[in-house]
Formats: C-alpha cells, structure tokens, sequence
C-alpha cells in the first residue's frame, strides 16, 4: 500500500508545480482541493484502519476538499476576477524556484532521520516541498485571493507531515486545527469581500498605506 | 538626651510629612487652604530635619534601618552618617524657606497650577532627603528617579509655553540618560559586592575588575546631575524657565545630589586610581572657568545665577580633586583644606544661590521681566530685594567678610601650602585659577547687581515695579542672615564640616585642627569686624560731613550732553563685552550686525546679541540631525509589502537554520 | 472550576449576540470580566490538581499570565462600556463576541498542559481578534487586519509545524508521540535532537512572529494603530502573552532537554535585542502615537526575550514584566484611544496639549510613558532593573550595554513623541469632538496605573511567591 | 610698638605725597614748574570742606560706594610690611585675604559708578573690573612664586625675604616678578600706559570716568583710597625689588621711603615718556604680564 502512497506524494508535489505555474485562480483553487482530498485519502493507506482514522479521512476531506474550496470560490466570484495579472515574479522562474525548493526539500529530509516504518516514504520532502511551494505563492502572488491560496498549500504541507502522527494526534486536536483553519479561511474571505468593496480589487499590491515614510 | 527620636527616624519622618505635604492641596476644595497646610507641614519637617542634623553634629549615632520589602533586590536599608549630614543642612533649611516663599510667590489663590506644584515640591524635597539616608542601590535609584522626575514636573509647571516645554525636554532627556548611566553602575557595584546594599565607607579595593568602570559611570550619570562641563547642557534652560522658587531648590539643592552621589561612590573605595583626583581636579577647573564665563554673557537673569551654579559645582568639585589628589600623594593639608572648602562650599553655596533665586523670583514678580537689559533702578522701588541681593552677590563673589569668602579661603590655602612644601607643586596652579573665577564672578555680578537695581528704569515695567511682600522677604532675609554669620565668623562652617572632613578623608582630629591652623579663622573674623567697624566709622564721619554741607540735587553728569534718557544708559550687555570678546572662545556670542541703509539719514537697523548654548547647540542638536536620518533610512524597512513581510518571516525560519547547521 | 474559564466567556459570547439592543449589549462585558476575574482569583489562591489526563493544569506560570489576563480584560471592560457609549452609531455585537470569545481562548491558552491544544486556543484568539481590529471599516483598518490576519496565521502554521516535529521526534525516540507538556519533559533527554531542533525553532518563529519579535512583528504598527484602543490594549496585553506563554511552554521542555535551552537562549537573546533596535530605530520622529506604542510593544516583547533568553535572575524579571508591561500597556492604550476619540486625529501634529484639554487622559497617558520606559516608581522599573543588572551579574556586559542603548534611544524618541503631544496648548483650529472624560473611560486605566504603583513600590507577598516558583519552573535557583 | 606706630603713620599720611612727586616729575619733563609736592594733601582738604552734589538717580549705593572702599583699603593697609618691618596685622593666609580686599573695593567702586545711569561710567566700570580680572591671576602668580620661595603663607614674611642673597640665587625668577609686579602696579592704579588721570576725554578714561558724579568728600575719600592703593602696591613692589636690609629700624624706615619717592619718579618718568596704550591693546599686555609671573612660578617650581 506505501508504494500507492508515495505514488500520491508524488501527485501532490505535482500539483504544487502547476499551481505554482498557472495564473488561472479558478484553477488553482480545484488544485488545492484535489490536494486536500489526497491528504484525506493518505492516512487510510498508511495506517490500519479505526473510527478515529475514518474521522480523520472524513473530516480533511469535507473541510480541505469541499468547504474550504467552497469558501474562496465564492470570494473568487464575488470579487468577480479570474487570473492572477503580473505577480513580483514572473511564473516560469517561480516555477523554477519550486523545482528548486523541491529538490531542497528532499536534501533537509536526508540530514533528518525517520522512524523505520517511515524510511521508504517520501512524506517528509512533500511536506516540506509543499510548504516552500506555499511561501513561493505566498511572496510572489498579488492577489489576496492566491495569497489566501498559498496559505492553503502550506497548511496542506503541514498536514502531510501531520499524517505521520495521526494515532499520534489526539482528535481533539486535530478538529480544533481544522476547524481554526475552517473559520480563519472563513475570515479570509469576509475580509477579501470587503477588500474588493473598499479598493475596487483585491490587489494587495494597492495595501501599502500603513508604512513608514 | 531631650531628643525623643533618633536622628534617621527623625529624617523619615521628615521625608514622610513632606511626601504628604502636598496631598491636602490637591484633594482640598480649597486650595489655599491647601497651600497653607502644606507650608506648614514643610516648615514641621524641615524643622524635625534640623533637628536630626544637630543631632548629627552632636555625634549622636544615626541607627540602621532594615525594611525587607518584596523587590528582588535585597532589604532596604535606611542611614545616615556625617556626608549625609552636610547635604541635609541646607536641603531643610532652603526647602523650609522656599515653601513659605511660595505662598506670596506662588499663591494657589491666582495660579491654578499650585496645587500640582506643591505637592510636586513636597515629593522632592522628600525624594532628596531619601536619596541621602538611602543605602541600598535600588532604593537610591528609585528615589534618585523620583528626585529627578518630580523636578521635571516642577519646571514644567507653566507647560503651556513652548520654551519651558523645550527645556523640560532637554532636562528630562538628559536626566534619564544619566539614570541609565546609575544603572550600569549599580549593577557593576552588585556584581562585585554581590548586594545591592551600599558597601561600607573604605571597603573596596581600586584592584577590582570594575572599579574603573563604576567610577566612570558615576562621574558621568553623578557629574551630569550636578552640572559638571561637558554635561551641563541642561542645566541654564532649565533653571531659567522654572518657577524662581523651584530653581531656588535645583541648583541649591538638586546640584549638590550629583556631588553627593560621587561623593558617595568614591567613598565605597579604599583607595583611588591616580587619575581620579586630577580628572576631578581638571573637570571642576574646567567648569567652574567656563560656567562663570558663560554666565557673564548671559542676559537673562536666572540663566546668569544657572551658570553661576556651574561654575560653583566646578569650584566644589576642585575642593574635592585637591583633595583626592592629596589623599594619593599623602598630602595632609591638601585633603583637609581640600575636603573642608568643598564641603563649605556646598552647604554656601545652598545658601546664597537660593538667596539669589528668590530674589530673582522677588524681581520677576516686581519688575515682570527676566531680561536685565530690560531692568534698572529697582533699588528705589524694592529697598529690601536689592539689599538681601546685594549680600547674595558679595556672597556668591566670595568677597569678606561674607559666607562664600570662606570656602575659597580653605582651597586657596590648601592648594598653596602644599604647592609650597608639599611635593605637589601643581596643586598651587589652582590658585590663580580660583583669582580668575574670582574676578570674572566680580564683573558678572557686578553687571548684575548695577544694572538691575541701580540707574534708571529701562522699561515701564521696571518703572512700577513693587517691592515682594513679607512672605516672600522673610525666608530671603533668613538666608541672608545666615550668610552673614558664616561669613563673620567662619569658626560656625568649619564646626559643621570638621566632622565630615575626619569621616571622609579618615584624617585623625589632631591632624585636622593642625592642618585647618593652617587657615586664619580667628583673624578674619577680627578682619572682618575692623571692616565692617572702619566702614561705618567712615561712614558716620561722611554724614555728620554731609549734614553740615550743602547738598543741591542735579541729574547725573552726561559730559555736557543735558538730557539723558534711559536708554543711554549702558546695559548689562555693553557691560560684559569687553570681557566676553576676551572670552569669544568659551562664550561664542552670536551677533548680526546692523546693516546701515539711507542715503542722507540712516534707516531704522537692527542688531541681534546672543549667547549660544555652545555644547547643545554646536554638538549635541547636529549629533541628533544626523542619527535621525541614518535611522530615517532604515524606517524604509516598515514598506508595507506584504509579500516582502513574508519574506522575512521564512528568512528568519531560515536563517536559524544555517546559523545552527 | 477550570473549565468554567474557558466556557464562562463563551456563554457571555451567545448571550452579547443575542442581546439585541446596542447600548445594553456592552454591559455583558463588565459582568463576565467580573466573575471571570473572581474566579481567576480563587483559582490562583488554590489551584485545583492537574486533571487525570494531565491536559488541564493551571501551574503558576499559567496563573501569572492568567492573573494578567483577566485582571487587563476587567478593565477593558468597564472601559468598553464607556468607550461604546460613544461608538452607538456602529454595532457593536462583533467586537462584544469577539472580545469574550478572545477572552476564553485565552484563558485556555493558560491552564493547558497539551501543547497542540494550547496551539488550537492560541490560532482561536488570532482568529477571533480579526474582526475587533477591522472595528472602524475603513480603508486602512482592513488593511491592518489582511495584514493581520495572513502574517498572524502563516506564523501559527509554521508553530503547528514545529509542534509535529516535537511530536515526531519523541515518535523518533520510540516512544508513544504525545505533545503533553509532563512526558515530554520527562523523556526530553532522549528525544531525537535534529528533530527537536528543528522543532524548536519553528516554534519559536511561530510564536514569535505571533508575540511580534522583529523581524517577524511586521503587522503590529498596522494592527496596533488602527484598531480601537480597547481591542490594543489586548492585543498588547493579552495575546502577546499569550503567545510568550507558548514559547514559555518551549523553553520549559528545551530546559529539560538540557543542551537544547543553551541555542533557545541565545536566539532568544539575539531576536530580543533586534527587537529593541527595530523599537529603538522606529520610534524615533513617530508621528502616529499608536504605532509609537505598538513599537513600544516590540521593544518589550524583546525585552522579555531577552530576560528570558539571560535565565537565571532575569526569569523573574521576564515574568514579573510580563505583568507589567501587559498592564501599563492597557493604560498608554485606552488613555490613548480616549486622546484620539477627542482630537479624532492619532498624529502628533494635530494633538497637542492633550493635559490641558484631557487632565485625565493627559495624565495617565503621560505616566504610563514614564511608567513604561523604566522609570521609578512603577513596577516596569524593577522588572527591567532586575533584567538588566542580571545581564550585569551574569557577565554578560555586551548585553546590558546594548540594553540600556536601546532603552535610551527609545525613550528619547518615545519622549520627543509623546510630551508634545500632552504639553503645551491645545491647537486651536480643530474643534474638539463631543468626547469629555467621564468615570467609564477614564476610571478603569487610574485603577489599573494605581496597580502598577503598588507593583512597583509594595509587590503583594502572594504574587512574589507566584513568580518565585514561575522562575523556579523555568529553572531559577529556588 | 613704635614700628606700628610708623607704619600707621607713614601709610596714612604719606600716600598722597606719591601723587605729588609724580605731578611734580611730570611737570619737570614737561618743562613746567607744576604744582607744589603738597598740592594733593591741599586738593584733599578742599574737598573735605565743599558740599557735594547728588544726582537724583543715585540710591545709598552711591554714598556707600566710597566709603567701603576706603575701609577695604585701609585694611590692606594694615596686612603688608613696609620694608624691612613686619606689618601690625599678619597671619598665615593674609595674602589671599589681601587680594581680596581689593575685590571687595573694586565691587562697590564700580556700583557706585552705575548707580549713576550714566553710559561713561558704566563703561569705565567695565573697563575697571575687566582688566583687574585680568590683572588678579598676575598678582596671584607673584605671590604664590614668593611664597613658595619663603616657605609661607604670610605677606610679611614672603614679601621681607627677598634679600640679595635671594637675587643671586634666583635672579632670573625675580627679575620677571619684578616686571609683573610694575605692570601690575600701574594697571591696577590706573596710570599710563593704561590710564590717563588726567585725560579729558570721558571715552577714553578708565578710572576716571567712575567717579566723574562724586563730589566733595566722596570725591576726597576716593582720591584718598586711590593713593593709599598706589602706596599699597608701591610697597610690596619696592620690598620685592629693593631687598636692602641694615640692621637699624629707623633707617629702614628712611630707606623705604626713599624707595618709595623713588618709585613715584620712576612712575612720572614713564608717564612722561610713554604714550597710552589703545584700549584694545591692554588686555594683551596684562595677560603679557600674567605669563610673566606664571613663567616666574615655574622657575621656582622646577
């Protein structure tokens, strides 16, 4: 079974090279949620099965599969904009930059030991590929929307690592962090609204009149 | 003993009453009211004070007092001892003084303000009085902080107006700057003693690690409350722009808490780095030449007695180098003469710089203007003010047979004895240092006196000027007797440092007498006496001469030329020129000459005469400039970018993470 | 009993949002800050033992900035009353929920022992404070909150990151993965070092960019200066010692580890001095009086790092600050917000005489600057003291040197900011709004400025023993 | 007893003469017969017996002014030896105490003088406490020099000990201190090159120019104080520069007031000879003569 979960570690770093490749918000945005349902789908393949196990399963998915996506969708159309225009840097060497991080990723999980069970998978480098991918969005993307997006791609990084620990991670917890994550998106996109209303568009190149001189 | 307490419980009681002074004012409906019982309250503590001090000088012991408050900082502890005595004769005396002045000077019945100023005077006075029993670092730091705040609301009693404001800023600037120094040193004295308790007089060695350190910092956090050059720049504004009776209580006061301070550290230590004494020496030459030449210039009343103030710091502060310096060559008449002028010097100093203020005080509420240029003739008007003035200003000259004579004597002796037997030869260069003081100090208050009280008034307001009412003359006349009878008969002064001199440079009694010998007392007491006798022989012959002749009365002989007016008379600012151009370099005047235009008859010119504040405004103000706008690139950092913002957070992840691999 | 911290508020929350009128819906404040502080009182007396699966726990580190925490949410409360009394035109019902939902996240922040709850509570309060911050709806208050919101959130990822690590190398270690603060100090000798490393500096970052140490305290002038004061004032207060809890929590267990608290200190120390120097550096010509206190709060966020960071002695000065600058804090923020409500203007060139046309305000305002820059008599003094003759003690000359630098520097920019403001005569040209001091307002910073004199003359006994063992179980010599 | 007597005697009554010799030399190089030697003692009685004048500017200040003066210097009197005889009033440290009497009668001297209004002698009061300031420092120099030599502290002591014996040994010193001591002389009394007595230009005058309103007696207890003042410094100027001793009291005595005629001429001589100086040149000289005496001290330091 560890073989098909690599196999989708693999999908998942994949995915963070298109969205870091692509301007198309709509786009990325599905992006993100097929890689919330792989998160969701991962535990399964990795771990025996329980109730607490297919809580988990069900809840990633539900939350990073359909809400979240749901939620920014709606900011997406509300602000009535489909494509991330020119950001700080251009996609081809962003996308670059995430090769790169990429390759980084797999060097800072070589110097990390894992435990046995774990040494064959390639969880540690998408975790850590995943989260540079998020801080590339994150830094180069104008839009509130993307940076909203890129945010996203790094929680998904955390949580692949997370998936390592998941009998580990006591329910609680993990509800509390999805559902803090479910209302902070939530947030995000009220306050992307009001953005758009206030600037007439969500280029958060245009929120610079809080600084010094 | 009839005393009923001891004398440190005495002080804490005082500093309590005065602490609470101010309390009644500011929650009485009537202020007045309030005022009063504050003043009277001052007068109760400053009364139980005086107590303590004679006690003292009785050589009653002083107990220890040990209070285990909850700061992480060790006990506090409470004492006193003969240094501390020195400094708290003429803090009650003065503040007594002040506190009744205030109520014509500043009656709550007209000045809104009052309230908050007395209670403000009480917390100082109180904090002074702490600072000298404190012994525990701590808690001399949280009374030194308490001192210098309260001051700084007191000057800025009349906030509305931007230069008080500006001074205030200044005060306050440097005031804390130099905390930060107490800080340092402090924590280098805990370090080394392992408690915040002050150690015992002589317990240090000069051997260990930091006592170069922590007498640095003293002298700099020390030496800028005092006023000692370069660090005085705070002080002429501040002690200008305050209300006449608080300046009173600064710079005859507050000064002396820095000299206390140095006075105190350098005690911790048993013996002293050579360059101490001679660095101390310089410093007060240095500031006592610069301080009264920078107060000749000066054409604002109380910014003159502010330098003036500098300049006696300067010469009390070579009392002590002499002394220190003595102390390291084993010089015995240099520590004893030494100690005993700049003890003198100091509790003089209290009194007839505070004389002078209020006076001053008496004048701007007579005359309504600080500026001399703009006084005159206030003799005829306020008969009392310029007498008790004119005994301020032979005082504050040092000329006999007045209190400030007496100090200088001592200095002048030590330092020539020793320079002429003793192997310190350098020591004598001192005494014509003090000549020249002396002689600037005569034209400065010369100019002072004469073109304030005497000629004609230059402006209608000095034209009504009134004399100050009896509240206000009472204290003045108080400390104007006391002058006097230090200066006639010195034996008073020499009894109340004679302790504090054997205490602090350990000279055994005999020593002492044998050293202070030394100094003609006994004569000039009999000098002064035949002065003040020949004088009003003298005199009295004069008037009878006078009554048997004709005196017809005239204007004053302008060479011919018959109609004089006011403003023909020199002022203070002709006065001092001569002299300031001799001294350009200190003083640095700043003028803008007339430009004369007209063809036949010249146009209305103007010419402008300042004298600048040399180290604000020529180093530190350009200092300021130029770190403001290093520090106004690197705002540039706050951009606004979001992205750039994530960028440091991932750069700083980053970062740690090479910096640890 | 515990619990009733965290549910309490939230009741308060469903009861302000059902409450339909604007003007009564503000008293739900005053009277669960009350209870809230009651209980916190009680608890703080005598603490219940730690609950059977050792998550809840309140041990005195919990209870300092528990006592923190309500004493400064009591005081915003009365002081929200009276605030929104002016404020009728805007509901109020978000910033009322939000203000207690806050409140109980904190206070779970404070008596739990898991550290990934401790996490979910800590992400709850920086969630729930977004709305309060975008109060006024403007252009630039919604920017301050974006800004906010994305950096706050980013941070607390990374710190949930950093929490799996920790969890991952105790799994390294063979031993059952936990995040229970108890077994994981228990087995820190064991746990796998790269990991832990790892680990700890992602927390630290986390946090830290969450408590605002420079270079990651990027949305605090923004945050700070356009929210309302209250809502500053808990910020400043609140979160951030929240936040300084979580990395308390860190150091406990790099302490245990016994070679990892000698990196964790010295980062501290490094990241508390650039925070100094940022403060220092930004304070300096400061127009806007909010920023200025938000670069204030910087400066003793770095300063509390750096106690920290220092150990020994400076522990309980970091503890003992932690209170006081919370509290002086609340004061320079609501007296400021009372400044800005009646120049309706935070820049220094329009305010001024701020004494002459608010005595109150003026005042307390005034003191809490000289409060908060170290001077006598009020506590901040004797933390700060303690901080840096630690330094001194500790032989680390270089530190207490720098220390002292920044501490001038700042308090000559801060100064040259705030005595124009309060001094001098009030402008002319500019009407004053219909804001006067009335009790509400101005009542509750006196009552909160008296307690920072109290501190900082006559500490009470129990709070001493409190940071005593809070120093203790960081690592103090008892 | 009998050299207190004479020493009263002759400081009291012989000063004015001063003035009389130097008039009278004055007029020989003129070429003019001049005033009889008495003519001050004359000038002094006169004014005793005028009224005098007040202007209605002037307060008590104005009447005090010559009064302390006087007295000031009456004391100084009594604290210097008149050559080889110790003074009736001396102790250790009287030389400070001697220095300062003349501040002291310099300050009320000059607030006499502004007690006036009037712009003249506002400015000769400048002038006066300007270049005594400067003159102060010298005066110190010589006598601590003398005073380092003669191992004390007491005018009589350190002003009888140089003998020629002394100029032997440290010829050089006291030659400069000699210098200093004249220049000293003649800037503190006011005589040319630094003053003019009797000039008639207000703008140029110094001393002067202060006492232009006292009349009468006033203007005699001045003109008084100014010769004891000139007869002070003569004599600690002649016990430095002529250290002539016989054993015999009376013809000390003689000696010394030989000395001091002598030096009266030597002053009309240079008033005769010399020009004064321009105002702004003063300050120069006296500060001349201050490194003078400072170079002295260092002579006998090293």
């Amino acid at each position: 079974m560890s073989a098909f979960a690599d196999q989708l570690l693999v999908l998942v770093m994949l995915i963070n090279l298109v969205m870091l490749g692509t301007s198309r918000l709509v786009f990325s945005i599905r992006a993100v949620a097929v890689q919330g349902v792989i998160l969701g789908i991962l535990p399964g393949l990795i771990n025996p099965f329980s109730g607490h196990l297919a809580g988990i399963t069900a809840g990633i998915i539900l939350a990073k599969g359909i809400v979240i996506p749901y939620l920014i969708g709606n900011a997406v159309h509300k602000a009535q904009i489909r494509r991330e225009v020119e950001p700080f840097i251009g996609y081809v060497s962003t996308l670059l930059l995430g090769a790169v991080f990429t390759a980084l990723s797999f060097a800072f999980a070589e110097k990390l030991p894992l435990a046995p069970e774990h040494k064959d998978l390639l969880f540690v480098p998408a975790s850590i590929a995943t989260l540079l991918t998020g801080f590339l969005i994150l830094t180069t993307r104008r839009k509130a929307i993307s940076q909203v997006i890129g945010y996203l791609v790094m929680e998904n990084g955390i949580f692949v690592f997370g998936l390592l620990l998941t009998e580990a991670m006591p329910v609680m917890v993990e509800a509390g962090a999805l559902l803090d994550l479910l209302v902070g998106i939530f947030v995000m996109g009220i306050v992307i609204n009001h953005i758009s209303r206030e600037f007439s568009s969500i280029d958060t190149s245009r929120l610079r009149a809080l600084k010094e001189e | 003993m009839f005393f009923f307490l001891e004398p440190t419980a005495y002080l804490l009681t005082a500093a309590t009453i005065l602490a609470a002074s101010g309390v009644p004012g500011l929650l009485l409906r009537a202020p007045l009211f309030g005022q009063r019982i504050a003043a009277f309250a001052v007068v109760i503590a400053s009364l139980l004070g005086e107590i303590a001090v004679i006690q003292l000088l009785g050589g009653s012991p002083a107990a220890f007092y040990q209070v285990d408050w909850p700061l992480p900082f060790g006990p506090a502890l409470f004492s006193t001892d003969h240094l501390s005595t020195i400094f708290l004769f003429p803090l009650f005396l003065v503040t007594g003084c002040v506190s009744v002045y205030s109520l014509a000077y500043w009656p709550a019945s007209e000045q809104s303000s009052a309230g908050k100023l007395t209670f403000f005077l009480g917390l100082f006075a109180a904090a002074m009085v702490l600072v000298v029993v404190a012994r525990n670092g701590v808690l001399f730091l949280m009374a030194w902080e308490v001192m210098a705040l309260s001051a700084y609301f007191l000057l800025t009693t009349e906030q509305q107006s931007s230069a008080v404001q500006r001074v205030g800023t200044v005060y306050l600037l440097a005031t804390h700057t130099g905390t930060m120094a107490l800080f340092v040193m402090f924590s280098l004295l805990r370090s080394t003693t392992g408690t915040f308790a002050f150690p015992a007089s002589h317990a240090l060695a000069q051997t260990l690690p930091y006592a170069t350190l922590i007498i640095v910092t003293a002298l700099v956090g020390f030496g800028g409350k005092a006023g000692l050059m370069p660090l005085h720049f705070w002080l002429p504004g501040a002690h200008a722009n305050a209300p006449s009776h608080v300046s009173a209580m600064m710079s005859g006061l507050m000064l002396k808490m820095g000299v206390y301070g140095i006075l105190r550290t350098l005690s911790f230590f048993v013996a002293l780095p050579v360059w101490v004494g001679w660095v101390i020496l310089l410093l007060g030459a240095w500031s006592a030449v610069n301080g009264i030449a920078l107060a000749t210039g000066q054409r604002d009343l109380k910014r003159l007695l502010a330098c003036s103030s500098i300049e006696n710091i300067g010469i009390i502060f070579i009392g002590i180098g002499l002394a220190l310096v003595g102390i390291q060559a084993h010089a015995p008449y240099l520590v004893v003469c030494g100690l005993s002028g700049a003890f003198i010097h100091i509790v003089n100093h209290g009194l007839f710089k505070s004389l002078l203020f209020l006076g001053s005080g008496a004048l701007i509420h007579g005359a309504g203007t600080r500026e001399i240029d703009r006084m005159g003739g206030l003799a005829r008007r306020m008969p009392i003010t310029s007498t008790l003035f004119l005994v301020g200003s032979l005082a504050i000259c040092g000329l006999p047979p007045l209190n400030g004579f007496v100090g200088e004597l001592f200095l002048y002796v030590g330092s020539i004895t020793d320079g002429i037997t003793a192997p310190l030869p350098l020591a004598a260069l001192v005494a014509p240092v003090l000549a020249l003081v002396g002689g600037l100090a005569v034209i400065t208050f010369v100019k002072l006196y004469g073109i304030i009280f005497l000629g004609t008034p230059r402006s209608a307001a000095a034209a009504h000027s009134h004399e100050a009412s009896g509240f206000m003359n009472g204290p003045m006349i108080l400390l104007a007797i006391c002058c006097l009878a230090a200066g006639m008969s010195p034996q008073l002064l020499v009894r109340l440092v004679t302790p504090v001199v054997g205490f602090y440079g350990d000279v055994a009694g005999d020593l002492f007498t044998q050293a202070s010998s030394q100094v003609p007392l006994l004569p000039l007491t009999f000098v002064n006496i035949l002065l003040v006798i020949l004088t009003l022989i003298i005199g009295a012959v004069y008037l009878v001469r006078l009554r048997g002749s004709s005196q017809p009365r005239s204007t004053t002989w302008g060479c011919g030329y018959l109609e004089p007016t006011p403003r023909m008379q020199y002022t203070g600012t002709s006065f001092s020129e001569l002299v300031v151009n001799l001294l350009g370099t200190i003083v640095a005047p700043r003028r803008e000459r007339p430009v004369m235009t007209g063809v036949i008859l010249p146009r209305k010119a103007a010419f402008h005469y300042a004298v600048t504040e040399t180290v604000l405004d020529r180093v530190l103000s350009p200092i300021f400039h130029w770190i403001g706008l290093g520090f106004s690139y690197l705002r540039k950092l706050q951009h606004g970018q979001l992205h750039i913002y994530m960028l440091y957070i991932f750069a700083t992840l980053f970062v740690l993470m090479i910096w640890t691999h | 009993m515990l619990f009733a911290l965290v549910l309490l508020p939230l009741i308060g929350a469903l009861f302000a949002w059902v409450v339909p009128d604007n003007r009564l819906r503000p008293l739900t404040l005053p009277v669960v800050a009350t209870i809230h502080l009651v209980l916190t009182a009680l608890l703080v007396g005598n603490a219940p033992p730690p609950s059977p699966g050792g998550w809840i726990w309140l041990d005195p580190l919990g209870k300092v900035v528990l006592l923190c925490i309500s004493l400064l949410f009591a005081v915003c409360a009365f002081y929200a009353v009276g605030y929104l009394a002016y404020r009728q035109k805007r509901s109020n019902r978000i910033l009322c929920m939000g203000l207690l939902v806050c409140l109980s996240a904190m206070g779970l922040v404070t008596i739990t022992q898991h550290l990934g709850l401790l996490w979910v509570a800590l992400e709850t309060t920086t969630v729930s404070m977004a709305p309060l911050i975008y109060f006024n709806q403007n252009a630039r208050s919604i920017e301050a909150t974006w800004k906010y919101l994305l950096i706050c959130s980013v941070g607390i990822a990374l710190a949930l990151l950093g929490l799996l690590f920790l969890a991952y190398s105790t799994y390294v270690a063979h031993r059952d993965a936990t995040l229970l603060l108890g077994p994981l100090m228990a087995s820190a000798r064991e746990l796998n070092a790269g990991w832990f490393h790892a680990a700890a500096i992602f927390l630290l970052v986390g946090y830290g960019s969450k408590m605002g140490l420079a270079p990651l305290h990027t949305w605090k002038p923004d945050a700070y200066g356009e929210a309302p004061g209250l809502v500053g004032a808990l910020l400043a207060g609140g979160l951030v010692n929240c936040a300084f809890l979580s990395i308390l929590r860190v150091y406990q267990i790099c302490l245990a580890s016994g070679t990892e608290i000698h990196f964790f200190q010295q980062t501290l120390v490094g990241m508390g001095l650039v925070s100094m120097a940022f403060a220092a550096v930004f304070m300096a010509h400061q127009s806007d009086f909010k920023r200025m206190l938000a670069y204030s709060s910087v400066e003793h966020v770095g300063i509390l790092a750096i106690g920290l960071g220092l150990g020994k002695g400076g522990l309980y000065g970091a503890l003992f600050h932690l209170l006081n600058n919370g509290l002086t804090k609340g004061v320079l923020f609501l007296s400021s917000g009372n400044i800005h409500r009646s120049y309706s203007n935070k820049t220094t060139d329009v305010v001024k005489g701020a004494l002459t046309r608010l005595p109150w305000s003026g005042g307390l305002f005034l003191a809490g600057f000289i409060a908060i820059t170290g001077s006598p008599p009020f506590s901040p003094f004797i933390s700060e003291y303690t901080i840096v003759s630690s330094a001194f003690i500790e032989g680390r000359h270089l530190v207490g040197w720098l220390f002292l630098l920044f501490l001038v520097i700042v308090f000559i920019g801060m100064a040259l900011t705030v005595l124009p403001m309060v001094m001098g005569a009030p402008p002319t040209d500019t009407e004053p709004t219909d804001y006067e001091d009335r009790l509400l307002t101005v009542g509750p910073p006196f009552f909160m400025m008296a307690v920072i004199l109290v501190l900082g003359i006559w500490p009470p006994g129990f709070l001493v023993t409190l940071l005593k063992d809070g120093a203790v179980m960081l690592g103090a010599q008892p | 007893m009998t050299d207190i007597i004479i020493h009263c005697a002759v400081a009291l009554l012989f000063p004015p003469l001063l003035l009389g010799i130097i008039g009278k030399t004055k007029a020989a190089f003129a070429g003019r017969v001049g005033a009889p030697y008495l003519q001050p003692y004359y000038d002094l009685i006169k004014l005793f017996r005028k009224g005098s004048v007040f202007s209605e500017t002037t307060t008590w200040v104005f009447r005090a002014g010559p009064v302390v003066t006087l007295s000031a210097t009456l004391i100084a009197v009594l604290l210097i030896p008149l050559g080889r005889h110790a003074a009736p009033l001396s102790f250790s440290g009287d030389m400070i105490l001697f220095a300062y009497l003349f501040g002291l009668s310099r300050f009320f001297t000059t607030i006499a003088a502004l007690d006036t209004g009037s712009s003249f002698e506002g400015m000769g009061a400048a002038r006066e406490v300007t270049f005594s300031c400067l003159v102060e420092p010298t005066l110190f120099f010589t006598l601590i020099t003398l005073a380092r030599m003669s191992k004390s502290l007491t005018l009589s002591t350190i002003l009888i000990y140089p003998t020629p014996a002394i100029w032997l040994a440290a010829g050089a010193s006291m030659l400069l201190l000699v210098g200093a001591l004249f220049i000293t002389l003649l800037a503190e009394n006011c005589r040319i090159p630094f003053d003019d007595p009797n000039t008639h230009l207000e703008l140029t005058m110094i001393h002067e120019v202060m006492v232009l309103d006292h009349s009468g007696p006033a203007f005699g207890i001045i003109l008084y104080g100014a010769a004891l003042k000139l007869f002070i410094l003569g004599a600690v100027f002649v016990n430095v520069a002529l250290p002539l001793a016989t054993g015999n009291p009376l013809v000390d005595w003689a000696i010394f007031v030989v000395a001091m005629m002598a030096l009266a001429v030597a002053i009309g001589v240079v008033e005769s000879v010399m020009a004064r100086l321009r105002l702004v040149r003063i300050p120069q000289l006296l500060v001349g003569a201050t490194i003078l005496s400072a170079f002295a001290l260092l002579l006998v330091l090293r």
